[in-house]
């Protein structure tokens, strides 16, 4: 080993591995239920199916957490809340995606008020198929996103950090505005 | 050689100087005050610690009779050092006092007669000062925002003088003379009589429990040096009388060998236990910052009563060291918040928030302060609790170890409130242009926050200093190895505890640091559970701050309405002797005089 | 110098300003001016005149009236000149009190005290004639009469007893007679209630509150100072060297101490400030009988000193601060301190004084009264005495406090220069004597013995 | 008061009262009738003098055939559990209505909800016009018949495009 | 003053040997517990992956005093820890260790995380530093009471003497079964466990003071509540169960207590605040005081 000082990008990327192994085995994911597929979660984490034996456990801040669930169809005014929380969840953080309405609106596909495409507005890492997937595919889903953090491909924050601007014309496009000023919230 | 009389008629003379002065400029004669108050300071501690400070009277004319004692010393030097302290703050607060020149000359007054009062040699001397001391500080109340809690602290400090003055009376009928150690003397019944007299006083003037209702109102009220001096410096006049009434008389009592006190030294403690209570509570849910320093104040001084009550060279040295810490750190309270009443013109909790944005310095100075209250390890306040709470338990008295408790957890409790809801929480925009106190007033907020430090990591020099003290009264030194303090069952070693404790924080900071920095995030953008909101106001958490627990007992003590039945009683006693006596029909008194007359003649006489 | 000309001169001038109107204040002055001098140039003594010694007027000139004549002519030469404009129309009156005074001080004749009490009367009502409130006037007068009426009773009981009526004669008569207690009861009694009237004890003196109520600055001083501190006099010389207070002492302790809580307490629920002043005085007055009665004669006059040095400023400025600002209720006269400061600090000075806080003359005097009535072991009574001054402290401060600071608009009103200088010396004579009371203590020495010793002499001329 | 009183009881007593246009016994506990226009008012009055004291709903239905909107009352009385629905039809362009308020003042966010939804507007109501649900809206009253949502969603929100067609076309295999 | 540096090492030493029992105990507790929901629970080690997950995410601050706070408060809190004896022969500062240390150092770890959350401006950290406080006030009274009459008792406030008297002359917890049992609740009160979580309940305030802690600074945080369980339970065998001669018994002990903790407060749903200072202020103390008198006065 010629120089034994290793330059300070080695540094980071020992310091990111070390990293990654402890985020891959505790999760924290956020309590905010968007839609529908959320009533699967308690499954999970009881005796049957345990999600706290791969580390996985609720936590009541964005702050804290390190996953954000976004179980089911996605409406207007749930994602000007989305962002916001997004926003707000300390890097590294990932999304996880439950059911068809998050990929293409599902059986809301045409309803003036349900999104179609989430991954126009929020960088996604893991989709999990089912219309209420059960909780076999919900711990599927969360392994999957496991292994992603292992080979380092969990990067929805990096895009949403470098191409902030594309996302945030989308999300203009579709909601207006995401910082809702009205009668409500002077 | 410094003679004591002359550190009295030249802070007299200051005074009138600075009257004098301040007719034309007031800030001047404010100055001026500073200088007063750092001449005596300076005279006091320089010739004190290497005692000559002679005590021979020639100018004044009669009565006054000085003598110098280490007991008076102590306190002279604490006094007139929160005096200096608080000086630097009048030419500020000078130009809203109606009327400036005799705030400066009743300041310098109050000084003198506190100085008089700690070298009197006999009890006509202190009355004449301890009486200077009521009535020029009587005077400064009315400058600020109130007049009405002038006459409640005249009513209050006038029972307690004139208690004094009737044992003095007293013991001078019966022995014959009003030198201090005469009350020694005295046994049986009227020893009891005295004790008591001179207990009320100490009570009235400290703010014990049942004569503390003047204390939230004069100095929640009273402007703000006014209400530092108060807390600090004046009311240790209570302390020194309850020292002298409770160590130098001995009454006949009965031994309780339960709590191994005497009765009447026990009933003085069960006052201060619940003067801690009750000062504790009510100081948990004011909404004034002042009110609550000021009930603060008063549990303290229950603190100090409980202390002396227990007369053992460890409650003793206890009850000097809680003086001295209590002194510092409500000073510094006290000056902190006036800091913010100058810059905002408000020191209502529930209208403040923020400040710690606009004034840290104040802010950390404030945070020491509450620390050494709340009895927090690396300051005073800690050492002095540590020492109470070793007699308190080496007495194993149940009840007052309940109280002592409850009032220093509960003094947690009541100063986090300010720090909370006034220094910390959302950067309110009604405040945008608050800026730092100003340079000044800095000066001795430091000096008052190293104090409280030194005394809380290196307690040797003080606690050789109340040794001489308690000395005077006839008690056995603490014993102090070069660490640690001899406790009644443990030992403390204060400078250990607070390395340790910097080490601790040293070992943190260096783990804060190597991990990566962390992203600045201004304070609006915080959790609200997904809702937008725009306005600081809802985000910052400061009106009835403890709401859950004060629901829990009445905002108004029972006591404070017995007082104003009492008022009541002797206005309708005034009305029915006008109505009766004072009408304008003569036969009224032409009745008045048959009568007497008729008595007469019924009577056995004729 | 003979000493009736103190009496003399005043009358004969009552005489002349009768003639012609224009010089009776000249005269008026002149007079005041002379018997200043001549209270500093007699010499002690007992004087008889005419040389009817056991029956005709003799008077008694020993520390006790000097000191008397010195204070309350000073005071009556200052009120007047304080107040001429309203002295005018009344100078003819005033030369006739002053007589009346200066004989009341120095007579040691019963009979001749009550001419003078009579004299000193009559001028009281024509004064109080002028504040145009007939009723009281004719309250007082009514009052003041029965007053009188008894103390002749009293005199004539006990002439009829002792024989004599020379007040140096009395004492030793009784003792040598062997007179029982009993029926001398009678005749001091009624005494005491004839001299209590003018003197405002306390079922005796309804006619204080309508005279003083609404008094002008002249009228409140002469009737609460000048002429008080005379009938407290007198009736001091009467219960130290001639009443006998056997059986009766229990009575009149318990009417002074009644006097002196009512007027305290009558302060205290009262909302105007000359009302608070009239009830001031008036247990001020009751406590100084008191201290006569139980015998303690220094601090007695110590505080009739006192009391009248202050009655003076506080009377004199309360009646310019009416006058000034035509309402005397303490809301409305908030603050009036303010522009005026001088007479501010001379009222503050007076009043603290009064309370008796340290550094003015009024503690030293209660220092003094609590001193000696421990010796005595009176504990009750001074614990009364310390409560009735804490509800007088209280009322006071509080009257302080509202004239010094204002809540809403402040009146303001105009007082002449020779006022503000009087009062403000008197002030600092409150505050000197505070200090330094060497000079005073040591002329009130010799009082006791020399009243004593009159006695002793057997009145022998 | 007239509780425990079945619906044909409840009904005659209405019918002799008011001109009904028509009535519908639903089930045991519900009754729907239909009234004129100007005698909405009189009839909810005097249905909540009877007992009805709480507006359960008001809501609106679009018969865009007829060119009519429906609003629908319903009222519920706790002592007599009869849900009574009082309906009248109004004309679909410019729908304009008297807000029912002054009976039942809960209707105030109810009719700005119809407003929101289906353009109803009510005088009388000041904040009937407001936005209450749906956040800066700029088309027409989603609810209506004539508003086509798919075409919405199409334009606002980006679609996926799909290279192969998986719809199966009316089920040709 | 070499000496003092030597045990300050062991201090840290100790601090450390703290951490990381009662992480690894915590972990073991996670899986006692699971076993109980008849399920597998995490990994024995899964509180050191949290810990090392949040010290290793990317944090956010909100001011010089959210930091400064929580360094005070961390850093208090391993102060007090290094002055713990772990058994009698085994202490960083002999003869120095008195119990009021720990009462009042442990209140500068509260002191600090209050003084961060409220500066985070966030009013649900107020609102959950305020209850935490009121609770303090609520638990610590009794257990004081009860402490008197230990230290009263065995002449000494230093826990090595104390633990020596026990050894001597019987445990605490035998000789005084009401002040073991109030001690007990207060336990479960210092600890912050279910039925008195009125300060970090989740489903109302947020997790109350932690609400805008993530990264770095939450880490810290599960240090500092890691070893302030450690302070609490091993003052309480200290006090109660006769210390350890050895570190065998000492860990026997200190497991059973914390688990028998951790497995009534996962029985328990949640008191109101003001709830539990009326339930502390009633039976808790008024036994602890008839106690103390019984004891001491009799």
């Amino acid at each position: 080993m010629e120089n034994k000082k290793l330059t300070q990008a080695q540094m980071d990327t020992k310091w990111t591995e070390l990293g990654d192994f402890f985020r891959r085995k505790s999760i924290w994911m956020l309590m905010y239920c968007t839609g529908c597929c959320a009533i699967e979660l308690p499954q999970a984490m009881t005796s049957a199916y345990d999600m706290e034996r791969l580390g996985m456990g609720p936590m009541a801040t964005p702050r804290q957490a390190d996953v954000l669930l976004i179980t089911g169809y996605l409406s207007l005014k749930t994602l000007r809340r989305l962002v916001y929380t997004y926003e707000q969840m300390s890097e590294p953080k990932y999304v996880v995606a439950f059911g068809p309405c998050v990929i293409n609106g599902g059986i809301y596909h045409d309803s003036h008020a349900v999104l179609n495409r989430l991954d126009h507005y929020l960088p996604i890492d893991v989709y999990i198929s089912g219309c209420m997937p059960n909780p076999e595919s919900v711990m599927n889903g969360f392994t999957d996103l496991m292994d992603l953090i292992k080979n380092k491909t969990a990067v929805g924050w990096k895009n949403y950090r470098d191409n902030n601007e594309w996302y945030k014309k989308n999300q203009m496009d579709a909601l207006g505005e995401v910082f809702v000023h009205d009668e409500f919230h002077e | 050689m410094f003679s004591i009389e002359l550190v009295v008629l030249s802070t007299l003379l200051a005074g009138v100087l600075a009257y004098i002065v301040s007719i034309k400029l007031p800030k001047l004669g404010s100055y001026l005050t500073i200088l007063a108050s750092l001449a005596v300071f300076s005279v006091l501690a320089y010739f004190g610690f290497n005692n000559n400070l002679d005590a021979e009277v020639n100018l004044i004319p009669q009565f006054v009779l000085f003598k110098t004692s280490m007991f008076g010393l102590y306190f002279a030097i604490i006094v007139s050092f929160i005096f200096f302290m608080v000086s630097f703050f009048n030419p500020y607060f000078i130009k809203d006092y109606k009327y400036p020149a005799a705030y400066n000359l009743f300041y310098l007054m109050a000084l003198a007669g506190t100085i008089g009062v700690f070298f009197a040699s006999n009890f006509i001397t202190l009355f004449i000062f301890f009486e200077i001391v009521v009535w020029t500080s009587m005077f400064l109340i009315p400058l600020g925002k109130k007049r009405k809690p002038t006459v409640t602290y005249f009513v209050f400090s006038t029972v307690g003088s004139f208690a004094m003055l009737y044992a003095v009376m007293f013991t001078f009928s019966i022995t014959g003379s009003f030198d201090l150690a005469a009350i020694s003397v005295l046994s049986g019944k009227s020893a009891l009589l005295v004790y008591i007299l001179l207990a009320v006083a100490g009570f009235a003037k400290l703010g014990a429990y049942p004569f503390y209702v003047w204390l939230p109102k004069v100095l929640g009220k009273s402007p703000d040096p006014v209400s530092a001096v108060f807390s600090g410096g004046i009311e240790k006049l209570g302390a020194f009388i309850a020292f002298m009434a409770i160590l130098r008389i001995s009454p006949a009592s009965i031994y309780l060998e339960a709590v191994g006190m005497y009765l009447q030294n026990y009933v003085i403690a069960i006052f201060g236990a619940i003067t801690i209570v009750v000062g504790t509570l009510q100081a948990i849910r004011q909404d004034d910052a002042k009110k609550l320093l000021a009930y603060s104040s008063a549990s303290n001084g229950g603190y100090i009563l409980v202390a002396i009550a227990m007369s053992s060279s460890i409650s003793l040295t206890g009850a000097m060291y809680h003086i001295l810490a209590h002194a510092l750190a409500s000073t510094a309270a006290f000056l902190a918040i006036a800091v913010v009443h100058y810059r905002t013109k408000t020191t209502k909790i529930s209208e403040l928030g923020g400040m710690i944005h606009h004034m840290p310095l104040t802010y950390m100075v404030y945070l020491m302060a509450i620390i050494s209250m709340a009895g927090i390890p690396p300051m005073g306040g800690f050492i002095s609790k540590w020492l109470i709470f070793q007699a308190v338990i080496n007495k194993q008295m149940i009840i007052v170890a309940v109280a002592t408790f409850f009032g220093s957890i509960g003094s947690f409790l009541y100063v986090f409130r300010p720090l909370a809801a006034l220094f910390l929480g959302q950067k309110l925009p009604k405040y945008k242009g608050v800026k730092e106190a100003p340079f000044l007033m800095m000066i001795p907020l430091i000096i008052l926050t190293l104090g409280s430090f030194y005394i809380g990591v290196i307690p040797n020099q003080v606690i050789d200093f109340s040794n001489k003290v308690i000395a005077e009264f006839g008690f056995g030194p603490l014993l102090m190895n070069e660490f640690g303090i001899q406790g009644a069952n443990g030992t403390l070693s204060a400078p250990i505890i607070a390395s340790v404790f910097g080490l601790g924080v040293v070992v943190i900071a260096i783990i804060f640091f190597i991990l990566p920095k962390s992203r600045k995030v201004g304070l609006m953008d915080t959790y609200t559970s997904g809702e937008f909101i725009y306005t600081e106001e809802l985000l910052h958490y400061s009106a009835d701050f403890y709401a859950p627990f004060e629901r829990l007992y009445p905002a108004k003590p029972l006591i404070s309405k017995v007082y104003a039945m009492i008022k009541e009683k002797v206005n309708e006693l005034g009305r029915f002797f006008k109505y009766w006596f004072f009408t304008n029909k003569p036969e009224v008194t032409v009745l008045w005089i048959v009568l007497i007359l008729t008595l007469l003649v019924w009577g056995d006489i004729l | 110098m003979n000493p009736v000309l103190l009496i003399a001169i005043p009358l004969l001038f009552a005489f002349l300003s009768i003639m012609n109107k224009k010089f009776a204040r000249p005269l008026l002055l002149v007079a005041l001016l002379l018997d200043v001098y001549l209270v500093f140039t007699i010499s002690k003594g007992l004087y008889s005149i005419g040389g009817f010694s056991q029956y005709g007027i003799n008077l008694l000139v020993d520390q006790y009236s000097l000191i008397g004549l010195m204070v309350v002519n000073v005071v009556f030469f200052l009120t007047v000149v304080t107040n001429c404009k309203e002295v005018k129309r009344l100078s003819t009156v005033l030369l006739v009190a002053l007589a009346g005074v200066n004989g009341l001080l120095l007579t040691n004749d019963l009979f001749n005290l009550f001419v003078f009490l009579e004299i000193v009367g009559i001028s009281a009502y024509l004064i109080t004639s002028g504040n145009k409130r007939p009723l009281a006037t004719f309250n007082y007068l009514v009052q003041g009469t029965v007053g009188s009426g008894l103390y002749l009773l009293g005199l004539i009981l006990l002439y009829s007893m002792t024989g004599t009526l020379n007040m140096a004669l009395i004492l030793p008569t009784i003792v040598d007679k062997a007179i029982p207690l009993s029926n001398l009861a009678l005749p001091f009694m009624l005494m005491f209630i004839g001299l209590g009237v003018e003197a405002k004890l306390l079922p005796f003196n309804s006619w204080v509150k309508g005279v003083l109520q609404n008094a002008n600055a002249l009228t409140s001083v002469l009737i609460a100072g000048v002429f008080a501190t005379t009938i407290a006099l007198t009736f001091g010389r009467l219960l130290s060297t001639v009443f006998v207070l056997g059986s009766i002492s229990n009575i009149v302790l318990v009417i002074l101490a009644v006097t002196m809580l009512a007027g305290e307490v009558a302060a205290f629920a009262s909302k105007r400030i000359r009302e608070v002043l009239l009830f001031s005085a008036i247990a001020q007055s009751g406590l100084i009988i008191l201290l006569f009665a139980n015998g303690l004669v220094i601090p007695a006059i110590m505080l009739i000193i006192a009391n009248i040095v202050s009655k003076y400023i506080l009377f004199t400025i309360t009646g310019k601060m009416v006058d000034g600002t035509k309402t005397d209720e303490i809301e409305s006269l908030q603050g009036v301190f303010s522009k005026n400061k001088l007479v501010g600090f001379a009222f503050t000075v007076a009043s603290l004084s009064v309370i008796g806080l340290p550094l003015f003359f009024g503690f030293i005097v209660k220092l003094n009264i609590l001193t000696s009535l421990f010796s005595q072991y009176q504990l009750f009574l001074s614990a009364l005495i310390l409560v009735v001054s804490l509800i007088e402290g209280t009322y006071f401060v509080k009257l302080l406090i509202k004239l010094w600071y204002s809540v809403g608009e402040v009146k303001t009103f105009k007082v002449d220069a020779l006022v503000k200088v009087v009062t403000l010396i008197f002030a600092l004579g409150l505050i000197v004597f505070g200090v330094y009371t060497k000079p005073l203590t040591d002329s009130l020495m010799t009082v006791p013995e020399e009243m004593m010793e009159a006695i002793a002499e057997r009145g022998n001329f | 008061m007239m509780n425990s009183m079945n619906n044909q009881a409840l009904v005659s007593e209405l019918e002799n009262r008011f001109s009904l246009l028509n009535v519908d016994l639903v089930s045991e506990s519900q009754v729907a009738i239909d009234i004129s226009n100007n005698d909405v008012h009189t009839v909810l009055a005097y249905l909540k003098s009877l007992g009805w004291k709480q507006l359960s709903m008001l809501t609106n239905v679009d018969w865009i055939e007829e060119g009519k909107y429906q609003l629908v009352y319903i009222i519920f009385n706790w002592d007599n559990p009869i849900y009574i629905q009082v309906r009248t039809k109004i004309e679909r362009e410019n729908p304009v209505f008297r807000t029912v308020t002054s009976v039942y003042p809960g209707a105030k966010y109810y009719e700005r909800d119809v407003h929101e939804f289906f353009g109803v507007k009510f005088e009388g109501n000041p904040d009937s016009e407001k936005q209450l649900f749906l956040e800066n809206w700029d088309d027409l009253p989603p609810l209506r018949k004539d508003f086509d949502a798919k075409a919405y969603s199409d334009r606002k929100y980006a679609k996926r495009e799909y290279t192969k067609d998986f719809s199966n076309k009316g089920g040709k295999k | 003053m070499s000496v003092i540096l030597m045990s300050m090492l062991i201090g840290l030493g100790v601090a450390l040997f703290g951490f990381t029992l009662q992480t690894t105990i915590g972990g073991i507790n996670r899986k006692v517990v699971g076993r109980m929901q008849k399920r597998y629970g995490p990994k024995w080690y899964q509180e050191f992956l949290d810990i090392f997950k949040a010290l290793s995410k990317r944090a956010i601050s909100h001011g010089w005093i959210y930091d400064f706070g929580v360094i005070m408060a961390v850093g208090g809190i391993t102060a007090t820890a290094m002055f713990m004896p772990i058994t009698d022969s085994l202490v960083a500062f002999a003869g120095y260790d008195n119990f009021f240390i720990f009462v009042y150092l442990l209140a500068v770890g509260m002191l600090g995380m209050a003084m961060s959350a409220s500066g985070s401006g966030n009013p649900l950290a107020s609102i959950g530093v305020m209850r935490a406080l009121t609770q303090m006030l609520a638990y610590e009274v009794p257990f004081m009471v009860v402490v008197i009459t230990i230290i009263k008792v065995s002449g000494t406030s230093s826990l090595t003497g104390i633990m020596e008297f026990q050894q001597a002359n019987g445990w605490f917890a035998l000789s005084l079964p009401i002040g073991f049992g109030v001690a007990f609740l207060s336990l479960l009160g210092m600890l912050g466990k279910k039925p008195f979580e009125t300060y970090i309940a989740p489903s109302e305030i947020a997790s109350g003071p932690m609400v805008e802690y993530g990264g770095k600074q939450l880490g810290l945080l599960f240090v500092m509540h890691e070893i302030a369980t450690f302070i609490e339970v091993s003052l309480f065998v200290h006090l109660f169960l006769g210390g350890a001669s050895n570190i065998i018994e000492f860990l026997a002990k200190y497991f059973i207590v914390y688990t028998v903790a951790n497995l009534i407060s996962n029985l328990n749903g949640r008191f109101k605040i003001d709830q539990v200072v009326v339930f502390f202020y009633k039976w808790p103390l008024a036994l602890a005081v008839l106690q103390a008198i019984w004891v001491l006065w009799r």
